[in-house]
């Protein structure tokens, strides 16, 4: 969680202010992480060692480190399709990560849900998801347990802009805001749904318009700027854990890879792709860090170079792990069948 | 059957269900439930009654109309410490919400490799009779019942519902029940107390050695109503409550083919690839197969949408005569 | 469709303006009519005529009316479970929806519908509907044909305050907006779907606030005044003609029954709804007719018994009519297998 | 099959598939084609391909990731006109949509008395072998075929593909068109022109007196792999390739299983409650039950949701040796 909001004459950026330096130093790492995560999942697919699609983040760690670095262990999240990045962001183990894009027992999942389905419910991760929207509702039906129980915990559903115009973002928006529930609607609004820019999809130039229609606060931000997204999740935090209920925040940001493993890229240009490429979060927060103080130059190559580390040993996990019996195949259908 | 209580009383089906979930309100703290005007208004066929004046608003919660995040709700609160009770007004407005029980309620646990579970429990008013025509009486039963990851009961005795509803609230898995509207006035002895009917279990309600006529919810009342006329003609059914679709209560059935040689499977849904569609196909398969004397008869509903013209409506599905008339041909051979 | 606007200064209510008397006094002999017919209905249930339940729009008369007054038989209309008046308003005969609902051969839909499904494609009334929300995509369905075959027509998608927060509501409102189709959602907000008002269901006061999410015009007018429902659907029938897309209608109405015949009222009190029963909008219209010199109190007096007279023609009809035949049962699920 | 075009050309079964589109696009100007990213993405399994260039962005529409309501959009653009051609991305989608598909498409017709037709054709990307798991492998189809008022088929050829699409097109009632996603890339002779596959008839892909295995879609191809090694043991099966599944071409199948007197269901939805028990019941319940000499086999998916891990996801559905080892198992009485 933020610290305590410094005095008011502070103009340094508000990611500056409102945390200490190891989360600062720990949120460039997770960037990092996430970045050769996804370079290192592709290069494992690529090899065939990963089976079906992938959906990569990179190009959007900023909104994924931003919007749980002010989450403790027992908030939840839940992720998407493209849910890499928040699984990491959330604390999660890249090794059991690997693990489950390999297949193995020691997945995430044990091998039975991959790419899409990795989930880290330890973590407070209740699970990215296959359908594009499916996480919206359970992400309302998490933050009615975290009141009906007195958790405090608050609940942040990340969504992409496509999402926005399945019906399920609109009835859980509707129910979220008329019980006043402690989650925070996140749109990593990276301009596509697939091939479908938000201009041929969506009848309201922001996600975040769409707001007004629930009576909740809904705010546009750089989701490029890691302290732009912290800034506004943790109001829209602090407002749900106050009781005052849900808040939708837009991040604008870009996937840099296709869509999925099959995209070729034939609804956006080259010129598009380099100019939001020339955007990147990642140096851009690191200088943030190098110019207030936080971090040398030296400490920022350092910390790149520990994510490449535990990118590897995390990497050596996976490829070690068992693969699942044939035998299991319907182990953990059910509660009550498993041995 | 595990019973706890003490004396048995005579409830409807609709007074069993809503017992069910005021013992589990008033001893679980995680239990809510949630739906369509289940507060003030009772529930449409007024099965929460007045739970909502004992256990608030916060407890017994009226959802907006949006079936398909409600029952997300629903699971994303199963998976995070509550136990919900989700009632759809209708079972056919279940269509809408398709995507949040299978996709999600059913296959979470799989998908996660068994690192979350969902015990959510979901109501489902269902079939045809009270002249709502085809979008308010349909049998969908089946549907669910091709989906692993689910539990779906059919309880056509108040005691019954009010014990496989404390059964799926027991159920770390998601449990549907299916409630035959036409039951829900029907009164039958209920034991007090908590106790529970275990899921998977069919119950033989008449025994007969001629035939065999294995049914579910409102249709087990037909049956023994036929079994009954055909026991004046000499011709002795025996009736099985299929009780959970669900799993399927595989020996229970084959054995009682086994000992009759003959078997009519008797539903409401869709005779294509409806509940009978299951057990014959089962059967057939089985080394039953071998104790049969005649083919297996299904009697499921039409071929169409359930008609609003009351005459219509009736022919849709089936009734005693036609139990009676299948009966007959089946058995004619042997007696 | 309403006459040319007359000059600027005429300060006389809109309907008084845009339309002749010819097109007045139907209006409110067709609002008579409603109100006969739900009444006759309601008779007929309580004999044991009508099997099932009905919803009654007694109180609503005025939104179905002003509604479709300006509508052209070749503009289409979708319905909802409580869909009588609407049905009634684009052109239906009364006779074949008594028929309807005695189960008749000779009902709109050969007594296999019934109230919640009366239907008159052939006067554009694509259909009651009865599952809340229903209508909506087909509605944007039915303007997308409008737009492609160039018929110049445009659709009236009824819907109730309570399917306002059905998925489909948001689906649909946002692919007419993209595509800029003729259609217009019309909210009938009668405060409760069944017995949940829209304080408990609704994360906004009003309806039309939503319109914001999908860029689209939308207006809230008092539905117990016809002229304001007519003029507001008139104004976003001439925009969805005009190729400037969809528009969203609110009008505030109140249903004097309860909401199907099994309701107990217990969600609302005497007061209100006597409060309500005192607006109503029959007297209201008839009023503004003899104020403007259009009918005098004895032809308002007539019109009256001339639905009432129509009313039993109707009754008469439907009961003389011919039951289907059971051997009939799945005739036309199928085009096909039709005889 | 009617034949109006020339020479006959190997096409995949997409290419088959865009080939039909096509032809209706230049033929009808009432056709359009409704789904996600079908425009310049090309479909996500590259079905419509290029079709958006030659027929514009006007026909070829890329709706919003609104599943529900694009397929009411659809169905209310066939009621009133339009002849639409509605692509689910995959057919796990479909969850979304079933209240428009099943309650709405499926009924108007019946609800309204035979005064509406609904002509809208949809397309179904279905089944696993993709590794995109639980979420995006499911064999919805049986639910389908539960439902009066719905047609559905399920090409096995790229020929198929594109006569049953055109026939769809030609229905004047709702057909949903399952296409098996590992068949996409599938080449086969394909006639040119305009020619239509009828709904509702089985084929007989190979003939054969020991026993009849009856599949569907990418499991025909592995039935006659399997009956392939059958023949070198001596054991000829019949395979026939049910093309549809409502209606079912119940003489066929009746008539296959009278001359062979075994009989074997292959299919990868869920076992239970899928095709295979409707084609298995549907026998035990005819007179060619007479002509059983075995019980009949179901080989159909596992009770779990597919898996992502490759060798459970192969586990979970029948493969060539499961159908080897079933006929074997089967025809073991008699040989
Ligand atoms: C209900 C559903 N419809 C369609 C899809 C196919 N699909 C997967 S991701 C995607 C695009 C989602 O766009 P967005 O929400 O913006 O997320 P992004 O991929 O941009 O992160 C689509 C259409 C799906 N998985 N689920
Ligand atoms: C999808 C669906 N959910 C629930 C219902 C049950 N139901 C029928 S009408 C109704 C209330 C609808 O409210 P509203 O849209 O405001 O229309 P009103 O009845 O007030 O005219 C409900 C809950 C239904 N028919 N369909
Ligand atoms: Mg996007
Ligand atoms: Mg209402």
């Amino acid at each position: 969680m933020p610290e305590p909001a410094a005095a008011a004459e502070d103009n340094r950026p508000y990611i500056i202010r409102a945390y200490g330096p190891d989360a600062l130093r720990g949120a460039l790492l997770r960037m990092f992480l996430i970045r050769n995560f996804e370079e290192a999942a592709e290069a494992s697919y690529m090899r065939g060692l990963v089976h079906g699609t992938m959906h990569l983040s990179i190009g959007q760690e900023a909104v994924a480190v931003g919007a749980c670095l002010g989450l403790t262990e027992s908030d939840k999240i839940t992720s998407t399709h493209r849910g890499h990045g928040h699984c990491i962001a959330k604390g999660a183990d890249v090794g059991r990560m690997f693990a489950e894009f390999f297949g193995k027992e020691t997945g995430y999942c044990r091998g039975r849900g991959g790419s899409m389905h990795i989930a880290d419910p330890a973590k407070g991760n209740l699970g990215a998801n296959g359908i594009v929207g499916g996480g919206l509702p359970i992400a309302v039906g998490s933050a009615l347990s975290a009141k009906r129980l007195g958790t405090g915990a608050v609940t942040v559903c990340f969504f992409g802009d496509g999402a926005n115009n399945e019906g399920a973002f609109h009835e859980a928006l509707n129910m979220a805001a008329i019980w006043k529930l402690p989650v925070v609607f996140l749109c990593e609004n990276n301009r596509y749904g697939m091939s479908t820019s938000t201009e041929r999809s969506t009848a309201v130039p922001r996600v975040a318009l769409r707001a007004a229609a629930y009576a909740m606060p809904g705010v546009t931000v750089d989701g490029n700027d890691i302290s732009a997204v912290a800034e506004a999740v943790d109001a829209a935090t602090a407002r749900g854990r106050a009781g005052e209920g849900p808040s939708l925040v837009e991040c604008l940001t870009y996937r840099w890879r296709g869509h999925s493993k099959s995209d070729r890229n034939r609804y956006r240009s080259r010129e598009e792709i380099e100019a939001w490429m020339a955007r990147d979060p990642i140096p851009r927060f690191a200088a943030l860090l190098v110019a207030h103080g936080i971090m040398s130059e030296d400490e920022v190559r350092a910390a790149e170079a520990e994510a490449e580390r535990v990118i590897e040993a995390g990497l050596e996990f996976a490829r070690a792990g068992p693969d699942p019996s044939v035998a299991d195949l319907t182990r953990d259908v059910y509660t009550t069948e498993a041995p | 059957m595990t019973t706890a209580g003490g004396g048995v009383r005579e409830l409807s089906y609709a007074e069993a269900l809503r017992e069910a979930m005021d013992i589990a309100l008033a001893s679980d703290p995680r239990v809510i439930l949630m739906g369509e005007d289940i507060g003030v208004y009772g529930g449409a066929f007024q099965v929460t009654g007045d739970l909502v004046h004992r256990y608030g608003e916060d407890r017994v919660i009226d959802t907006p109309i949006s079936e398909l995040g409600g029952a997300g709700v629903a699971i994303g609160a199963a998976m995070t410490g509550l136990r919900p009770i989700y009632e759809f007004q209708f079972s056919d407005f279940a269509t809408l919400a398709m995507e949040q029980i299978v996709n999600q309620a059913a296959k979470i646990r799989y998908m996660l490799g068994g690192a979350v579970s969902v015990p959510v429990v979901m109501r489902f008013p269902a079939g045809s009779g009270t002249g709502a025509a085809a979008q308010h009486s349909q049998s969908l039963e089946a549907w669910f019942g091709h989906v692993p990851g689910l539990k779906v009961v059919q309880p056509s005795t108040p005691a019954d519902a009010k014990g496989l509803l404390l059964a799926a609230l027991e159920d770390p898995d998601p449990v549907l029940i299916f409630e035959h509207k036409l039951l829900y006035k029907m009164k039958g002895p209920v034991p007090e107390g908590h106790y529970t009917v275990p899921i998977g279990k069919a119950a033989i309600r008449r025994p007969g050695r001629d035939l065999c006529i294995v049914a579910g919810a409102i249709m087990v009342h037909r049956a023994l109503e036929a079994a009954e006329a055909l026991s004046a003609e000499g011709i002795e059914a025996e009736v099985i409550d299929l009780r959970s679709i669900r799993p399927i209560d595989r020996d229970t059935i084959l054995d009682a083919v086994r000992r009759t040689g003959r078997l009519i499977c008797v539903y409401e849904g869709v005779k294509t690839l409806g509940i009978g569609a299951e057990i014959s196909a089962m059967v057939a398969e089985s080394d039953a197969f071998d104790f049969l004397d005649a083919p297996i008869i299904r009697l499921g509903g039409a071929e169409a949408p359930i008609p609003y013209n009351p005459e219509l409506e009736k022919a849709a599905v089936p009734q005693v005569p036609d139990i009676v008339a299948a009966a007959r041909a089946l058995a004619g051979g042997r007696l």
